[in-house]
């Protein structure tokens, strides 16, 4: 067997344990189609790591395994490409799908169908990763979206299901757009292949340029939706806070973050990326500072939650956007890049930590809003936990989004700010650290004790052997802690072993086998000292937002007017100015 | 204020277009001509390589079989999806919109419907007409889902073409009931079952030296077989998944 | 021929778009798949006609009319 | 010239409707619209390098380019896919909330959370 062969089963392991979970389906229920049932998922979301695993000197060594599927003429067939970079996605895929797939059990949704589903989810995000085909990318990013349309109303909640219906629309006319894109370049390079497409358009003539330059805006800005970079963001907090917790972590850890990586798949070869990453970068900075502002004003935890994955994806694009206007061959450009793509692991990883445990908190208590919800810590031990585990993921959680040291989250914002030190982006994103702290700690509050007479209460409500709160005791607290556990080890080791990390996504970003990236020093006094300082300002900003004038702002912030218009609307105009912004860097 | 209101959804509206046309003006306006390399290449190679005269069914099922893979999985998908609101559809017994229209849930041509209500437009001339097309169409169905690499059509056309004689065949059949293909565990285990053979027959390209979704038989007197063994799944599983799906619409849940 | 073939299918379009009754509207549309399909057997795609047949108009139309008989046939706000 | 400008028209009302139509089906009309503008503008330029169809019954050199044809397979079964489940949701909104309408579905969710 051929390496070629063997990276295709990180896509096709998960699919065939979709379909034995469909198999388990079909069976009558009890213990042997459950057993079917769970040997799909292992063979699913445990083998692929083992294959990860033995392919990893290959692609460590600077080797990239690339090819055509099927063995195919390269002209007409697929291509693919198996590098560092689907090497990263990979396994932050499967750790957040594991972790989301072991919580599942205890919270739901459960069952094979959501299993199978679930799978195929997974198998679409290593496709997305690895193919360098256009319409193979379409295809993925089909499967994608539609496996996030099935699964976010299996929570049930009506919001939900117009969440998901506002996501397919907006989702679906953008992949026409895609759709437009791929046919503008097919037509004129004749290719669908990146390299191909690459190639084609060195000898084109100048007449063609403004159809290039608006393929590529059509592409950008169709990735950029599931992305939901700041213009194109409307659909996501709804989607995100409504749908199960479960999928609520893997939709904001790796979902929208794999299409990202794709894009700069193409990014890397066409004339125009460069301007098309400096756009982004900006785009990705505001991103950052808005979606927190937004975030400190909302009241429903979940949405809060929602509102940061979209502030922490500006991080992301920040760094992956200035990387590409670099160029990622330079020492600094892989270095924004590893920043980018340790700030996206990181972020997963806390982010699906915070909304499991959030989860797990809500569903305890029944109440997700942070202004009524108070003394989270007694309302899980009487639900049964002995120890607080929930509050302590969420400690590690929150300490790890607030960047607090010598957790993962510092690491990866160190890394981000210490590569574009200087830039506009800079101070952005400092802002954006301080909002974060501020909403955190608001958020924080719904495991305050409710004061003296809480306690009391709980202690008159023992001695009469009544509970006057009604506690509803959520299935599954084993399943449930053990996902948590597991991601905030993650958080954890991140933080702890960050100098190997950086050394080895370094590597892997770089060609040739040698780490090219400049690794910054995090411990460093300076940084420390920066971390302090924002600390401060985050405190100080959180009294500032529960004063009365502050508390004014941002109720007119969180009851803002949002239409379902307002989503297209952004989505061409978006596009248009992307458009316009390359038209006219190019003539 | 009023007024305002009224308007500005549609400026917002104009504008959105507005953007959007330009932007897709040179799209739509390019006068370069069409690239023949690929299309070259197929004639020349393309029937040698794949075994298929038909060539969209060669790059559908050959060239580009990775791409049909992926179509599949959204079909299943959404099969999965649909049943599931379907399933959450019909518990909902008593809608808040209690407007007349909402008593005529149950439709004309449901096939429980005789059991519910008196108004129902089916006729016994119905039954007994689709009961005996039924089968024709089954097999006009297997005909175009088995010659796809020869003429025009193939597994997916086929397919649907299975699913709306199963669906015939379920609408001619209830009196007696006898119809084993519109039972929902069959179809189901149909669907599931192709849809793994799908991805044995994808893997197995690798134990013959030609690579993940290549053709095993490449070197065989047939190498045409491979897309003739993989429209045969193809079709079996869109046959079952949309028959499923029409079937479970059409209120036959048991 | 394909010129009035697109004509007849921006006009249905722009009923579909319009009409205030929905399952018109269903009609319609699969009228414009049929019409695509015809289109497309003119433009020597014959495999895209047969499955936009069989799908678009065939399948599509199934599930709309299922939709709208499980819900209401009228569009409220018309415009 | 004329058909490329007539499916320009053909595209941008089936956006029209996904964008300003207040009924969520008739957003479902649009975005079915949408796509199959996009495939019609496939096939007919893909169409522009022949005349016969890429079936090689004969040796005819002059087929069409047969990739935008296997493409559009796809990107039909693709939407139709997607508004299968598209039409699931609005049945399963409607149901909730007794409205097709897109702003009244919002406040009545609103309400019922």
């Amino acid at each position: 067997m051929r390496p070629e062969d063997i990276v295709f089963a990180t896509v096709m392991l998960p699919l065939l344990g979709a379909a034995l979970a469909f198999c388990a389906k079909l069976l009558p229920k009890g213990r042997f189609a459950m057993a079917v049932e769970y040997a799909g998922a292992l063979v699913g979301l445990g083998l692929p790591p083992l294959v990860l695993i033995v392919l990893f000197p290959v692609v460590f060594n600077g080797q990239s395994i690339s090819g055509v599927v099927g063995l195919w003429s390269v002209g007409i067939g697929i291509t693919f490409r198996f590098d560092g970079l689907a090497y990263l996605v990979n396994i932050l895929g499967y750790t957040i799908g594991a972790a989301a797939w072991i919580y599942s059990l205890g919270a739901g949704p459960k069952g094979p169908a959501f299993t199978g589903v679930f799978l195929i989810q997974t198998a679409a995000l290593c496709a997305t990763i690895m193919t360098t085909d256009l319409f193979n990318l379409f295809v993925c990013l089909e499967i994608m979206g539609i496996t996030s349309y099935v699964l976010i109303p299996t929570s049930g909640k009506p919001g939900a299901t117009l969440a998901s219906f506002s996501y397919l629309m907006v989702s679906a006319s953008a992949m026409v757009f895609f759709l437009l894109g791929t046919y503008g370049f097919y037509r004129l390079t004749g290719s669908l292949s990146y390299g191909g497409i690459s190639a084609g358009l060195q000898t084109i003539s100048t007449d063609d340029t403004v159809l290039s330059i608006v393929s590529l805006a059509l592409l950008v800005s169709a990735i950029a939706i599931r992305v939901a970079v700041m213009p194109l963001y409307g659909w996501l907090p709804d989607a995100h806070a409504l749908a199960p917790h479960a999928v609520s972590a893997v939709l904001s850890g790796v979902l929208i973050k794999t299409p990202l990586f794709a894009l700069s798949r193409i990014l890397f070869l066409l004339p125009s990326g460069m301007e098309v990453g400096e756009l982004m970068g900006i785009a990705g900075g505001v991103t950052a500072v808005l979606g927190v502002v937004i975030a400190l004003s909302q009241e429903d935890a979940k949405r809060l939650l929602a509102y940061h994955s979209i502030s922490q994806i500006g991080y992301i694009v920040a760094a992956w956007g200035m990387a590409i206007s670099i160029g990622v061959d330079t020492p600094a450009g892989t270095s924004l890049m590893v920043a980018a793509f340790l700030h996206a692991f990181y972020h997963a990883v806390f982010k699906g930590l915070l909304f499991l445990s959030i989860g797990t908190t809500i569903d305890v208590a029944n109440e997700r809003n942070v202004y009524i919800l108070r003394d989270g810590i007694g309302k899980l031990r009487d639900a049964g936990e002995k120890v607080p585990i929930t509050f302590i993921c969420f400690v590690i959680g929150t300490l790890s989004i607030s960047a607090i040291p010598p957790l993962n989250g510092f690491v990866s914002k160190t890394a981000i700010t210490y590569a574009m030190k200087g830039s506009l982006n800079y101070y952005l994103l400092s802002m954006a650290a301080v909002g974060t702290v501020a909403s955190f700690i608001k958020l924080s509050r719904i495991y305050w004790p409710t004061g003296k007479r809480g306690r009391l209460h709980i202690e008159l409500d023992d001695c009469l052997g009544t509970s006057s709160i009604p506690i509803s005791r959520p299935p599954g607290l084993v399943a449930r802690m053990t996902a948590q556990s597991l991601l905030a080890v993650l958080c954890v080791a991140g933080g702890l072993a960050a100098h190997h990390i950086l050394t080895i996504v370094g590597t892997l970003f770089s060609s040739g086998g040698t780490n090219s990236a400049v690794l910054p020093t995090i411990y460093s006094g300076e940084n420390l000292l920066k971390t302090g300082a924002t600390t401060l300002g985050g405190v100080l900003l959180f009294f500032v937002a529960i004063s009365k004038a502050g508390s004014t702002v941002l109720h007119t912030i969180r009851n803002r007017p949002r239409s379902f218009q307002g989503l297209f609307v952004s989505f061409s105009l978006g596009t248009a100015v992307l458009a316009a912004f390359l038209v006219v860097g190019k003539l | 204020m009023g007024k305002r209101k009224a308007w500005s959804p549609i400026l917002q509206a104009g504008l959105a277009i507005g953007a959007m046309g330009i932007v897709l003006l040179p799209v739509f306006l390019c006068q370069t001509p069409w690239p023949t390399a690929a299309r070259d290449y197929l004639v020349q190679h393309g029937q040698d390589e794949s075994g298929a005269i038909n060539l969209v069914s060669a790059i559908y099922l050959g060239y580009r079989a990775f791409d049909t893979l992926g179509e599949t999985i959204v079909l299943l998908v959404a099969v999965i999806g649909t049943m599931g609101l379907l399933s959450r559809v019909e518990s909902l017994v008593n809608p808040i919109g209690d407007d007349d229209n909402s008593i005529q849930t149950v439709s004309a041509f449901s096939l429980r419907g005789e059991k519910r209500s008196s108004h129902v437009l089916r006729t016994h001339l119905l039954e007994v007409v689709t009961g005996k097309i039924g089968p024709i169409v089954l097999l006009f169905g297997f005909y175009v889902m088995l010659y796809g690499h020869l003429s025009p059509g193939g597994g997916f056309q086929g397919g649907v073409i299975i699913a709306s004689g199963i669906v015939f065949l379920a609408l001619g059949n209830q009196q007696d009931n006898t119809s084993v293909l519109s039972k929902s565990s069959i179809l189901g285990g149909i669907e599931s079952v192709s849809f793994l053979l799908f991805i044995v027959v994808a893997i197995s390209g690798i134990f013959f030296g030609k690579g993940f979704f290549g053709n095993p038989l490449a070197d065989s007197a047939y190498p045409v077989g491979f897309i003739v063994l993989m429209n045969s799944i193809i079709g079996l599983k869109v046959g079952a998944s949309i028959g499923f799906m029409c079937i479970a619409m059409m209120g036959g849940h048991d | 021929m394909t010129t009035i073939l697109l004509i007849l299918i921006v006009l249905l379009a722009a009923y579909t778009l319009s009409s205030r009754d929905l399952l018109h509207g269903v009609i319609a549309l699969s009228a414009i798949s049929l019409l695509s399909a015809i289109l497309f057997y003119i433009l020597q795609a014959p495999d895209v006609a047969i499955t936009e047949a069989a799908v678009g108009a065939g399948v599509s139309t199934v599930i709309f009319v299922w939709a709208i008989r499980h819900s209401q046939r009228k569009d409220d706000n018309h415009g | 010239m004329v058909e490329r400008a007539l499916l320009l028209c053909l595209l941008l009302l089936g956006f029209w409707g996904v964008v300003a139509k207040k009924n969520i089906i008739k957003k479902i009309f649009g975005l079915n619209i949408l796509n199959a503008a996009a495939v019609m503008l496939f096939i007919l330029e893909g169409n522009r390098i022949g005349t016969e169809a890429p079936i090689l019954e004969s040796d005819l050199a002059l087929v069409v380019d047969p990739i935008p044809q296997a493409l559009m397979l796809t990107a039909i079964v693709i939407g139709v896919c997607v508004t299968a489940l598209a039409l699931a949701l609005a049945v399963h909104l409607y149901q909730i909330t007794g409205s097709f309408d897109i702003d009244t579905i919002r406040e009545r969710v609103k309400d019922a959370t």
